[in-house]
């Protein structure tokens, strides 16, 4: 229920109230806003926050505020896509532990899957495969639907509507991320063209060289090396 | 200790040092329980193979040798064969497309064979890789984060705010699929036999070529090359004849047309009309 | 800069100490402190915050020097005896309200259920059970039409009428979907890992109607139906 109905009166002048508020209200709201944030284990939609200030107080305002105040703090306010919530400064954590069980343990074809979806959504399963040249096996992306970090987006509206798969905002919070956009490296990724389908235009296209030609810095490739790979050991038995 | 997980006899033939290197970073790797000591299902695939094969040439991948990555490649699927490992299907039609790959790239283009040259399937190889390696990096990177509940925490008593919601209930959508597939998966049933297949038909070969490489986009001289990875010497004329009837099958359905410039030449293959119109449609039936 | 050798050695000198203690660790200490107690399930003993804090640093000033600063605040740090928590300005305590209802998990049935409704709208009482292989308490319909998420669609136009059911918009909402065809088919459910590749060949996942449209054999359902249908309402009669 939003009992906030009664203040609203104020709002037709809210805009220019926003710069010249009382400065007592703008404490009272960052009060409201620091104590909703604080009660709840998960982000708080901001829009919640702004239906429980005081009228005509700018939300995004007093966010911000808030976040500088705690900048420096054993507890942070950070921003979770449109939410916001406390986290205890990283840099703390080797005297913070938690006592419940350790973050979630995934496999290299899930945490490969998982960084996938997150660059390349809205994604498909088939376009998963198309990068990793591999079946997904069963189970991989079970996990992560069950850890809550993937979801179904929707449907690719092309011919066969395959759905398409993304993160969620508990994927945002678990790795600490404000929004996709700061996902490590998005945008080098992007610039490389790496996170399309196609290969880019700019894309440098290898020497297909000669036998004997090798760049600068390559060795030739002997037998020996082949042995070094170790992939297969000598004298290995059949099987049937 | 990793020497021990080797099968006893062969510890003190190998000195092991590369393959312990190879198998650190992941337990999963393959070691195989029956008696052979090493196998590949432990890599993710073969462009996960081809990634670790480039890897070694210590290069930059777009400045890759493909032609000695070929080569790697090959030499590694020649000898698993020779010592009778029974190898993926993923993996022979990888050689199979490397092998053309190379054949492409040696032999000078005919005038009148239009396919994709050996330069554009090339580029088309690095490409793959280097996304791949991008998304593995990625990952590390993602993984590397501080993370909640490990690096920083959330509220340890956190108190309830009544958050508004239209509805007193909660669930997910992961929880309701879940339930509903679990439901039908108990309702239905659960013996299936699945019969033992000893050559792969060239649709199915296609059907893997496409995951791996994305679509022949032009002729292609390819099935030479799948017959002589997919198939042991012996079953190599049995399935010469099958995989044609295959081949004449997908003609039949307009997923391919076929062509042949002479007697004894190689048979070209390329997408039909069927195949191009529903092209995006198909990729979900892996 | 005088060092303190060891917490033990600096116990009798902790009080002087205090006050000339370097201000970046006093700060460092707080922040320890504020991380500590926050992230903790419950109160915090004070011996258990001074263990963690940088050697020759008072936990007692520490944390009412904390205390003073949350003071003002909507989150103010309180002492329980000789633990330390935090808690929610009293005066905002009409903004976290830890008694009102809290949000229940569905049930298992009551998923089962409301996913065949989904898949298998429209669809009758009698087709859930047949699909389930066990009677439906009517507790358990009723649990999802009062979370609104199914409704009443039609009647079959089959002997006895029997009322059919199907999902509702705010069902849409709360599952994150755009239309019910953004429900994953049976090939998406088997590459997600939720299904099994053991299934007959033969197994099929229904495409579900759309909200508005009318099977081929269904009735609309009319203001009459309705009111008959008051027997299916919480705290209407048994019908069976």
């Amino acid at each position: 229920m939003s009992e906030v109905d009664g203040p609203q009166d104020a709002a037709p002048a809210a805009d220019e109230v926003a710069t010249v508020v009382d400065p007592r209200r703008l404490h009272e709201a960052a009060r409201i806003a620091e104590a909703l944030v604080f009660a709840s284990a998960g982000p708080v939609p901001e829009g919640y926050i702004a239906d429980r200030l005081p009228a005509g107080v700018d939300v995004g305002h007093v966010m911000r505020q808030l976040r500088a105040l705690y900048a420096g703090r054993g507890v942070n306010l950070v921003q979770v896509a449109d939410h916001w919530a406390f986290r205890t400064a990283p840099d703390l954590s080797f005297v913070v532990r938690s006592d419940e069980g350790e973050v979630r343990k995934l496999s290299r074809a899930a945490l490969e899957v998982l960084s996938i979806i997150a660059y390349h959504q809205p994604v498909t399963r088939a376009e998963i495969e198309d990068i990793r040249g591999v079946q997904t096996s069963k189970g991989t992306l079970d996990v992560l639907l069950e850890a809550g970090w993937v979801r179904f987006r929707g449907r690719r509206r092309t011919p066969g509507r395959p759905v398409t798969f993304g993160t969620t905002k508990d994927f945002l919070d678990h790795f600490g991320l404000e929004e996709l956009r700061d996902l490590p490296g998005l945008e080098e990724l992007k610039g490389a063209g790496l996170l399309s389908g196609r290969i880019p235009s700019n894309f440098q296209i290898p020497l297909p060289l000669g036998e004997d030609e090798l760049a600068d810095d390559e060795d030739p490739i002997t037998q020996m090396d082949l042995e070094e790979l170790g992939l297969l050991t000598p004298g290995g038995k059949e099987d049937e | 200790m990793y020497g021990s997980r080797f099968k006893p006899q062969k510890t003190e033939a190998s000195g092991a040092a590369p393959l312990e290197e190879l198998w650190q970073d992941d337990r999963d790797r393959g070691l195989h329980e029956e008696g052979l000591v090493v196998d590949i299902a432990g890599f993710e695939g073969p462009l996960d193979l081809l990634l670790h094969l480039a890897r070694t040439q210590k290069v930059d991948l777009s400045r890759l040798s493909v032609l000695a990555l070929v080569e790697q490649y090959l030499a590694f699927i020649e000898r698993a064969r020779q010592i009778r490992i029974e190898l993926a299907a993923d993996y022979l039609v990888m050689a199979a497309w490397l092998a053309y790959l190379k054949s492409r790239l040696l032999i000078p283009q005919q005038p009148k064979d239009d396919g994709p040259s050996g330069e554009e399937m090339a580029a088309t190889l690095a490409f793959r890789l280097k996304r791949l390696e991008a998304m593995r990096d990625a990952a590390t990177r993602l993984v590397n984060r501080n993370r909640l509940g490990r690096d920083f925490f959330a509220r340890g008593a956190p108190e309830h705010i009544p958050i508004q919601r239209r509805s007193a209930f909660d669930a997910s959508l992961y929880d309701l699929l879940n339930a509903y597939a679990s439901l039908r998966q108990r309702h239905a049933i659960t013996q299936v036999t699945i019969e033992k297949r000893t050559v792969w038909s060239l649709a199915d070969a296609r059907e893997i070529l496409h995951r791996l490489m994305g679509e022949v986009e032009d002729w292609t001289a390819l099935d030479h090359f799948l017959l002589r990875y997919l198939t042991e010497p012996s079953e190599r004329r049995t399935a010469m004849a099958s995989a044609f009837a295959a081949t004449l099958e997908m003609v039949r359905e307009g997923q391919l047309e076929i062509r042949q410039d002479g007697v004894f030449q190689p048979i070209f293959l390329r997408r039909g009309a069927q195949a191009q119109r529903g092209e995006q449609g198909d990729d979900d039936h892996v």
